[in-house]
């Protein structure tokens, strides 16, 4: 009895590795099942998915104009101290101060990419992007001007 | 934790009875991430095992006392990365209790779907680690492959791969991707050809069984005593399933059985994973036809403001109960709040199991706990 | 046709026609030593990328593909790098020991060069004792690990190094037993006349199941005498962080990890060479046209094409299995390989008196 | 179990329990020195609260309360919270790891985060923290002036 079971175990477990190496050596035969993604190269054909949380910008259209009011909310919205927003008052062709954005200062190193500004504006003044390439080589570059230069509020945003 | 002369006497001399003393992490191949043990041995024979802690330590719970109900949700994720959208549901859901906050059935639905989703993920990745730490390294690509599906989903709904922070008190932050159902699909399909292969080159391995079986054997008394869940304790034999004890979301309404193994060694915790993995796939299945149609985000109030008194929402990880306890004083911050996360005490246990076996086995054992060392650490 | 044996003859012939004996030995060493360091060089290259491949391919990747075309260039590239790093020394090692012990390593693997037979007669030293000369030196290879263990002065090494002194004592039993089998059947111990009795067939084929059982246990017995998965207990990562090679770093850590890669090349060559015919061409019987068609393919193509072959059957090994825990790779060892060889040995001598092999 | 019962059973053994029903599950407070007495004999018949699955503490800067969460593992729907104040200068509460191991180290993370010692534990010592870190994080007064916490 003492043999049988002896040379079943040494059965068994010589079958069982057997069992893996057909495994293995299927996908060694078998190289469309390769799922390595070269990356640098397919950049052309990278397709991130729309909703991808990368980067938070302020869309401006054709005339250089936003549509942030300055109204702070995503500053207050957001968990660690990412947005910065510097108003100005602008003087309307009737002569009335208007409050604007002077600057809208986005800190992407400190960004969790949380997405709780963008749900919290008001306007839909900003947007995640999906882009990923983030690397420069001075940390100082990663805090950004979300606003253009010379950009102004759209008409009739409030 | 030792100072820097203790440290020093530790490496160089042995310990008393000619016991040898082994820093094992916080940079070690096999603690996945953080975690130092230092483990005395003597020969190959673990004498006693002594987790120190805090290499990664963030103290999440200080630093949500200073954000609101809709922005602690975020630091969640950073806890157990691997469930994080369990972790959020765990916040929101507390959220909701608090503020009675009515919930729509859509996005009751699709949270269930993706925390199975999650948990799935969790449980993949688990097994290529488990099976790295034991020295195969093929099967973790074969696991990320499938896991990889999922991250995929998660990317095209959530908006990121790994913390999503899709959950927002009261529902979603916004609506399923038009393509959630059938990539769903695609993904039950082809995890269902594919665990076969786990079968292959894991379970049934000769190897991989004389390494696991009858390592770390955890009693179910020792398993309620030492605050153990998950599946490290539904091995034991210890029914401890929050879907099952209070189902929130959609658990109510799905059918699953709750996996319950009594050997309580490796083996049986791996065993457990591979079939809470099927669990999930079935419930998944019952949903991804019925997501009802409707609002994904109830109505809820600008600045949420939770009443006064304690709140304490549990849910089940893919690693086991996680609780959240919120002490309000019914302002816009949480006064305090506790995590408490089902690694911190699985690892308590660590000691007692794996006392007399050998450094071969710490490795099956700590790897069939699942440790995730931000979890621990919080 | 242009033939290792004739390159080698012509050498010799000239070199003693212009020089006396003595000096024309002595060059003659120096040319070997020479060619035995380029094939350590082209050996290491050639075989870390080729366990990379085929590594990435079971893992259902592409490996190394950036340098060179292919990524041929690969490991090229990682030796410069090697050589640039800085050798540490740990502060508290045993310096002489921790430095010489890389040395001993590669010297054992050089060493065992010395035997094995490339080609129809192009072979080192044609020793009439070759077979256990390789079991012997083979052997000492356990030495050199033991110093880098011990003089490491790390914990990490050090059990490592323990680990790797109990496996190879224990496996050096099945691997001298299966590879007794062939001398039995054989009758000599010379290299060369153990290749020559393959001339109608190899001892594979026409040895019968004691053969095939000695071969399966010769392959896992050198497996784990060269330290490779799933016996890497010496340098299993998961547990000891690299074992004993914990405390090395740059130049040293390669002649370690170049000596790992000519010790798998050195046991499928004798593996090889006793079970498959080394250099010998595959006949069949009668098959006169086949077997002349066979006989062009050159000698040394013969050699190294069933050398790889075993050397890929390692690499799929380790790349499929589990680690083995320490207790468990002593029971393989003692429970199963040792009684199964000696078993064997006894039946291979019975085929061998009986004369039932073909 | 009910509440009620669970309620009778405790008034019995300590008569200045007071209990507080609003939230989810029962609250018990009780006074610190007699909350060993109380844990070890709710760990046993007839009530069996075998399962700690949340122990923490709570700074409410003129006292900090000990909080434990307790539950059955036969019946995991009886959730009791177990309160005790202790003082905010020398906290001092009886250890409860041996009648849940669990406590080992959660007391251990409550000693480092709010400085409770724990009398009769085995292995006191700081488990996140470094050794000779100065201050109790998770208490209210804490300020850290280099990793500053607040924004």
């Amino acid at each position: 009895m003492f043999l049988k079971d002896y040379i079943s175990d040494v059965y068994n477990g010589v079958a069982s590795l057997l069992k893996g190496m057909r495994k293995t050596g299927y996908y060694f035969t078998h190289s469309k099942e390769i799922i390595t993604e070269q990356y640098p190269d397919n950049r052309a054909t990278l397709k991130l998915a729309d909703r991808f949380k990368g980067e938070v910008v302020m869309p401006h259209d054709d005339n250089n104009e936003h549509t942030c009011t300055g109204c702070t909310a995503c500053e207050l919205a957001c968990p660690n101290g990412t947005i910065k927003i510097i108003t100005k008052f602008d003087i309307t062709p009737e002569g009335k101060k208007k409050k604007a954005i002077d600057a809208f200062i986005y800190r992407l190193e400190m960004c969790t990419l949380c997405n709780l500004c963008i749900t919290a504006c008001p306007s839909d003044a900003i947007k995640m992007v999906p882009n990923f390439e983030h690397s420069v080589f001075d940390r100082s570059k990663l805090t950004k001007i979300l606003n253009k230069p010379g950009s102004k509020i759209k008409e009739g945003i409030e | 934790m030792y100072n820097e002369t203790e440290i020093i006497k530790d490496t160089t001399e042995l310990g008393p009875d000619g016991e040898l003393v082994i820093n094992m992490g916080p940079q070690h191949p096999a603690t996945h991430g953080v975690l130092h043990l230092v483990v005395t041995l003597n020969g190959e024979t673990i004498k006693k095992i002594e987790p120190h802690l805090g290499y990664i330590h963030r103290s999440i719970e200080k630093m949500c006392e200073r954000l609101t109900y809709r922005q602690f949700i975020y630091v969640t994720s950073r806890m157990d990365y691997l469930s994080s959208h369990i972790n959020n549901t765990a916040c929101a859901l507390l959220v909701e209790k608090g503020m009675q906050i009515e919930v729509p059935e859509r996005a009751k639905v699709v949270r269930t779907i993706l925390n199975e989703l999650t948990r799935i993920a969790s449980h993949e990745l688990w097994i290529g680690a488990m099976a790295m730490d034991l020295g195969a390294f093929t099967p973790f690509f074969y696991a990320f492959r499938e896991r990889e599906m999922i991250t995929d989903i998660m990317e095209d709904t959530c908006g990121a791969r790994l913390t999503m922070n899709y959950i927002v008190p009261g529902g979603l932050m916004y609506d399923i991707h038009p393509a959630f159902q059938t990539n769903v699909k695609a993904f039950i399909k082809q995890f269902k050809e594919k665990v076969t292969e786990y079968e292959d080159l894991v379970t049934g391995n000769v190897i991989f069984q004389s390494r696991t079986k009858g390592v770390g054997v955890l009693t179910a008394e020792d398993a309620i005593s030492y605050g153990c869940t998950g599946p490290v304790a539904r091995a034991s034999g210890v029914s401890c399933d929050m879907r099952k004890i209070a189902p929130y979301d959609a658990y109510d309404r799905v059918e699953f059985d709750e996996v319950i193994e009594t050997d309580g060694d490796s083996f049986t915790r791996y065993l457990v994973r591979v079939k809470e993995m099927n669990q999930s796939i079935r419930i998944i299945e019952q949903l991804i036809d019925n997501i009802p149609e409707g609002e994904f985000v109830g109505k809820t109030k600008n600045v949420l403001k939770l009443a006064k008194g304690e709140f304490y929402q549990r849910v089940e990880t893919a690693r086991g109960e996680l609780g959240v306890y919120i002490v309000s004083e019914g302002g816009t911050t949480p006064y305090r709040i506790k995590f408490r996360s089902p690694g911190f005490s699985n690892l308590s246990v660590l000691n007692h199991i794996s006392k007399g076996s050998m450094i071969g086995d710490l490795m099956a054992t700590m790897g069939t706990l699942d440790l995730v060392i931000p979890d621990i650490d919080r | 046709m242009l033939s290792l044996e004739s390159i080698t003859k012509t050498t010799q012939d000239w070199l003693l026609a212009k020089f006396d004996p003595t000096i024309a030995l002595a060059i003659e060493c120096v040319i070997v030593i020479l060619l035995c360091i380029t094939l350590f060089a082209v050996l290491g290259l050639v075989l870390v990328l080729l366990e990379r491949k085929v590594a990435a391919r079971i893992q259902i990747r592409l490996g190394p593909n950036r340098v060179g075309p292919g990524g041929i260039f690969q490991t090229a590239a990682d030796t410069l790098k090697l050589i640039m790093k800085e050798g540490l020394t740990p502060d508290t090692a045993d310096k002489f020991l921790f430095n010489l012990a890389p040395f001993v390593v590669m010297m054992v693997a050089m060493l065992l060069l010395a035997p094995i037979a490339f080609a129809k007669n192009f072979q080192i030293w044609d020793i009439n004792i070759g077979v256990l000369y390789i079991s012997s030196v083979s052997s000492l290879s356990v030495i050199g690990i033991l110093m880098a263990g011990w003089a490491s002065n790390n914990k990490y090494s050090l059990l490592g190094a323990m680990r790797s002194g109990a496996q190879i004592v224990s496996y050096e039993l099945s691997a001298g037993f299966a590879v007794l089998t062939i001398v039995v059947l054989t009758g000599s111990l010379q290299i060369s006349e153990i290749v020559a009795a393959q001339e109608n067939g190899w001892w594979l084929f026409k040895g019968h199941i004691p053969v095939v059982i000695a071969f399966v246990l010769y392959i896992i017995a050198v497996t784990a005498e060269t330290n490779r998965a799933p016996f890497d207990l010496a340098e299993a990562e998961s547990e000891l962080t690299a074992g004993f090679h914990t405390e090395y770093s740059g130049m040293k850590f390669a002649l370690f990890f170049l000596a790992e890669y000519i010790n798998i090349f050195i046991v499928c060559a004798i593996g090889a060479t006793l079970f498959l015919g080394g250099w010998m061409p595959f006949h069949i019987g009668s098959w006169e046209a086949f077997n002349h068609i066979m006989d062009y393919i050159p000698s040394s193509i013969w050699f190294m094409g069933k050398t790889f072959f075993l050397i890929f059957l390692i690499m799929w090994f380790r790349w499929t299995f589990p680690r083995l825990r320490v207790d468990q790779l002593l029971n393989l060892e003692w429970k199963y390989l040792l009684p199964i060889s000696l078993f064997n040995l006894l039946l291979v001598t019975v085929v061998a008196i009986m004369g039932w092999h073909f | 179990m009910t509440n009620e019962a669970i309620k009778e059973y405790i008034t019995g053994h300590i008569p200045t329990a007071s209990f507080d029903e609003t939230g989810e599950w029962l609250n018990i407070l009780v006074e610190s020195k007699q909350l060993k007495s109380l844990a070890t004999s709710l760990n046993g018949q007839p009530i069996q609260l075998d399962f700690l699955f949340c122990l923490t503490c709570v700074d409410y800067e003129t006292h900090l309360t000990m909080v434990y969460h307790l539950t059955s593992s036969k019946d995991r729907t009886m959730n009791i919270v177990l309160k005790a104040n202790v003082d905010r200068t020398t906290p001092e509460i009886e250890t409860v790891c041996d009648i849940w191991r669990t406590a080992e180290f959660h007391e251990r993370e409550v000693f480092e985060m709010f400085g409770v010692q724990f009398l009769n534990h085995p292995d006191l010592r700081k488990l996140i923290l470094e050794e000779d870190f100065k201050g109790y994080p998770l208490r209210k007064d804490f300020e850290d002036p280099i990793n500053m916490i607040k924004l």
